[in-house]
């Protein structure tokens, strides 16, 4: 789950890391009255759940309140990459030394939580890490230890010669590991850590991730969620216990198993077709599992077919398909459905659903190629 | 022979008394897997009633699990809250081989886990995973005994069902399997590609490996470069999300491109150059293990 | 550094380990209004820093306040083992069905914060380690990990059968390890944990040593000090900087290092004489903590001479020796002091103190073997 | 030869800019040792004057002066409340031997420490102790340099100045050292005497040892035992504290004993029954070891 800058700034605050002070707004006017309280001038950017908003332009320097008026009035509601923009923090324009990049995620090879900072901040990480490799220092925390001060040491002296630089930030990337394990993060980053000409150290963005599987603990990370800023639909797959990704193509996939799911989505687009969605339903034969994930596909307009494609292993293929067609029954289905199952007693389950009017298959690639006939034809 | 678990594999299941705990006890004892203990805090000293009469002792503590039943592997099933601490326990009591099954469990959790592991020489599988099964020897996990046949492929992979789709498909044609493994979909997993890879190697009955990778990571191409350098059997690659956006989470903790790494492009050309055959579609599987094995 | 009883049970309810209630009192007519508002039976215990309080009639049952007024009239100003009782803890009586033994200490061999426990609580636990071995399971605490929460219950489940009891024990035994730690203890135990007839697990007696090296980042800690339980003239030597332990003979010892401090004290002892303290002034030659060293010695009524012994490693034996003589013509000695001060500059060092009046000698026996003779003389 | 240090050790000093830091800089490189490297955080890039016009440069961290100077060993002179993260960064940087004479070091520090440099192959010499000397090649702490002399004589113990007594005495008949190791008071330490005495019998050069002990712990147990099952080279003891009162800290913060155990009676009694001759006093350490060798 991703969340704001300004929330992942309430966590960094939290944990110590020196970030200027700030206020959301949700309206020109507040932005102004912000702005004036502050007196000087001010950035106000637009918080949104994706990379490029600078670019976008979601944030922008206003000189004096009434700029900051204006800019707010052009963010507020702006589209950025498909996501509206509801709130704009406003924060006192910092003078700019230095831009440093400063990050922590989780590191599959060393499994463990890995630090990459960079005195080349301001930019993106990945294409610093490909074009000047050399510019990054990693550390790979053991979990065993935690980051050591030597090591917080280590990194901030990648970035800075002035000692007294080097002991602020080697104090804000040890408070930055501190707000990564208590949040429960995936991933956080200062970009930029700046310097400022009077020789302070502070973190002017802030971005940070929570691993899904760390919500049930940490209630009060949970209630940061905003779902105004993802589709509705992925909003309802996730309250059903859905996996749902929405896409732009024609063809509604219903697949248990992430796996299978994927490689359901490439073979439509094999047969020419362009899959709408990823759609993991899991293991159950629940219909009401079926139900809610028929209604995400279904309100989905760009949906010209659905396509099941259930492997039934542990659970009976003749389950899964009562399930269906009892779905099926409780909402009006306006798009043609084709269905593979095949596994466990697939010859009873392929008999209920064609007793039920369904187009029914024991083939991948068959059902998969007919789905993509309906929808394209 | 097989890799990781065989006829002699003596399997403690952790969460036995649970919903899904006990449900696939019974499927693994019907397998034929030797299920001697199962731990339940709290419910030390009472039965499971598996099928056909079997009767398995249920511990209050992994500690007492393995000393009385000599167990040497476990299985996890407990909810993600204590998985956990779960793994932790199985690998301080003695067995060589913890297979977690659950899902969700916290990534940070598992680091330590995965620390802890490596500090006691013990084996992890997954977490998020099916576990897997010696087709005729014995199942640790979830997968349906009904696909699988005995027979000289190894098969690993990343995913659920469509790790089934492929076996059932080689089991159909007659191709029976060493082992099937699944390593589990999340980021931080005890058992990787190469591990199974090597094991495969190593196995005098695996003729030919299957190994299902999907988005996400660099463990299929680490394991493209391990196969050109050290294998010597043939490998049949396939690579599922060829089709997911960039920076979206597909079902899978672990099944994510961050930035342009970890795309099933890359996988692909990452298999193809170090000679692995790579299947564009499920259904090609089949075709090319047995073109692998002339 | 030890704290009291009450201040070990106001760590542990921090931590959330049950305790029942409890308030100190200075007065029997303090005991009387504890006990009365408790209503029932209540212990009246006395707080010194020593074990045995219950054997020497420190730790008494009362029925009702007046009772616990009697028994603190009797306990407080009473002498234990040298000790002098100011204050009694005053606490409901529980209904104890069992008394186990919990406690973590830090272990040299393993190199580690280590955990014992035993069903067979109540007793001194090196009786029962010496008596019944198998009494006792013991777990060294890796320090990269902690407690795990496995270890907590397989100690728990040495204690219990009940599942409930072993539930809550464990949960007792983490937060133990948890207080350990954040308190920065060298040693503390739970002896014993009882349970009740009605199935609670709870802490009715608490001991804790805080490891000195830990008072300065603990200031909180450090307040627990209670001076008014060491003998005076070691608080002096605490905040001299000096090692200081009183003893019962007459030679007064003045050594620099611990283990040449010990090996002069045994010495005295092999020529017939008994020391009158352990006392090491470390490495420096500062008169001012020569003075101090002096004043402390002689505060002790029943030293009878005074020893130095001085091997000038890295400082000075000449230094050394002016110290000692500044610091003498600052106090007013009424015992004769004998003085040994080898190494480094030694010859000039002998000179200076010969100079002044003092018997100088280069070998430690010579020294000893003359003030055991002035002492006993 | 000698044991831990010898011509070939390159010491960085951590804290050489503070009081004890800079003073015994000058110590060691007047007795010869090569001191070739300090560390004090922010001060970086200047350099200390040692003794001779003797320049030793200064650098921020462990691993930079590790990685310019080429340094094996380390030294710590930094105050208790970062002497404990001194030793992490020291055990991580390279150097095989990380010499702790800071006294004061929380025990919890050091259990920490101690299971890291475990972790990392890496041996710890204290803390709290004077560190060790090898006469004639190198001197790593703050063992005074004038009472030592090349010999046969291995020196190891648990104290300071009890220390410079016995080897003074044993100098003043002629009897050099090999090497004189103090390896600290304190309950956690990181080399204990098992490990000295190992290393006197492996050393060709040393050939009796003196070993001296104090109250508190079972080291000089199980030292003796060691001494009785492996030493083929004659050891003679003395242990501090007869005098000592029980559960009354003696200085050291590991001189203390516990209820009945770590007794001088115990420890003595110990060393006996293993066959290791006991000085009653220091001064008869001299004539014990002239036995001894004959």
């Amino acid at each position: 789950m991703d969340i704001h800058e300004y929330q992942a700034k309430e966590r960094f605050l939290a944990a110590g890391i020196p970030v200027p002070p700030g206020e959301i707004a949700t309206t020109p006017d507040e932005a102004e009255s912000i702005a004036s309280k502050y007196g000087g001038p001010v950035m106000v950017k637009a918080q949104v759940h994706t990379g490029g908003r600078g670019k976008a332009g979601g944030v922008k320097y206003a000189k004096d309140a009434a700029e900051a008026r204006e800019h707010a009035t052009k963010i507020l509601g702006m589209d950025i990459k498909g996501l509206r923009v509801e709130k704009v923090l406003v924060t006192p324009a910092e003078d700019i030394d230095t831009e440093a990049y400063v990050g922590v995620l989780i590191d599959r090879s060393t499994q463990s939580a890995t630090f990459m900072v960079s005195a080349a901040g301001g930019m993106d990480i990945e294409q610093v890490a490909e074009t000047q490799p050399d510019a990054i220092r990693r550390l790979a925390v053991d979990p065993r230890y935690g980051l050591l001060p030597h090591q917080a040491y280590w990194l901030a002296n990648f970035l800075y010669e002035d000692p007294g630089l080097v002991k602020q930030a080697s104090k804000a990337i040890a408070q930055l590991y501190r707000s990564f394990v208590d949040s429960g993060a995936s991933m956080t980053e200062i970009n930029p850590l700046i310097t400022t000409p009077d020789g302070k150290v502070k973190a002017i963005d802030a971005k940070m991730s929570i691993d899904d599987n760390e919500l049930f603990r940490r209630p009060e990370v949970a209630a940061m969620r905003d779902s105004s800023s993802e589709p509705p639909s992925e909003t309802k797959a996730r309250e059903a216990g859905l996996s749902y990704v929405k896409l732009d193509g024609s063809v509604g996939c219903c697949v248990n198993g992430a796996g299978l799911a994927m490689a359901t989505m490439d073979l439509v687009k094999y047969y020419g077709g362009e899959p709408a969605n990823f759609l993991d339903i899991g293991g159950s034969s629940n219909p009401d599992k079926v139900v809610s994930a028929l209604e995400i596909i279904t309100s989905d307009p760009n949906v010209r077919a659905i396509l099941f494609n259930i492997f039934g292993g542990i659970t009976r293929c003749d389950d899964v398909a009562n399930g269906i067609v009892e779905a099926t029954q409780r909402i009006d289905m306006k798009v043609p459905i084709v269905i593979r199952l095949t596994g466990t007693n697939e010859e009873k389950a392929l008999e209920i659903l064609e007793d039920a009017g369904f187009s029914a298959y024991t083939s991948m690639d068959d059902v998969v190629e007919k789905a993509v006939q309906l929808a394209n034809g | 022979m097989s890799i990781f678990i065989d006829s002699d594999t003596k399997l403690v299941v952790q969460g036995i008394t649970g919903r899904d705990g006990s449900f696939h006890t019974r499927q693994m004892i019907e397998y034929g897997t030797q299920v001697v203990a199962g731990v339940t805090p709290g419910k030390g000293g009472q039965s499971f009633d598996g099928p056909d009469g079997v009767e398995v002792p249920i511990f209050n503590s992994m500690d007492r699990a393995v000393a009385e039943t000599g167990a040497n592997t476990s299985v996890i099933y407990v909810p993600p809250a204590f998985a956990g601490d779960a793994i932790l326990e199985a690998a301080d009591s003695g067995v060589h081989l913890v297979v977690a099954i659950t899902e969700g469990v916290p990534v940070l959790d598992m680091a330590r886990a995965h620390a802890f592991a490596r500090d006691k020489g013990v084996r992890i599988l997954g977490p998020n995973c099916p576990g897997l099964i010696s087709p005729g020897k014995s199942k640790v996990g979830i997968l349906p005994a009904q696909i699988v046949a005995e027979g000289p492929i190894g098969v690993v992979s990343r995913s659920g069902t469509l790790t089934y789709e492929a076996v059932f498909q080689l089991t159909s044609v007659g191709l029976g399997q060493t082992t099937c493994v699944g390593i589990g979909g999340d980021p931080l997993i005890g058992t990787n590609f190469i591990d199974c890879l090597a094991a495969f190697e190593a196995d005098p009955d695996t003729t030919a490996i299957v190994m299902i990778g999907e988005i996400g990571g660099t463990d299929e191409q680490d394991a493209a470069t391990y196969v050109n350098a050290e294998l010597s059997k043939p490998v049949v690659g396939f690579i599922a999300g060829q089709t997911a956006p960039p920076g979206r989470r597909m079902g899978h903790a672990g099944a994510i491109i961050s930035g342009s790494a970890g795309t099933a492009e890359e996988k692909m050309k990452a298999f193809e150059d170090n000679g692995i055959a790579v299947a564009k579609r499920p259904a090609d599987i089949v075709g090319l293990i047995q073109d692998a094995l002339g």
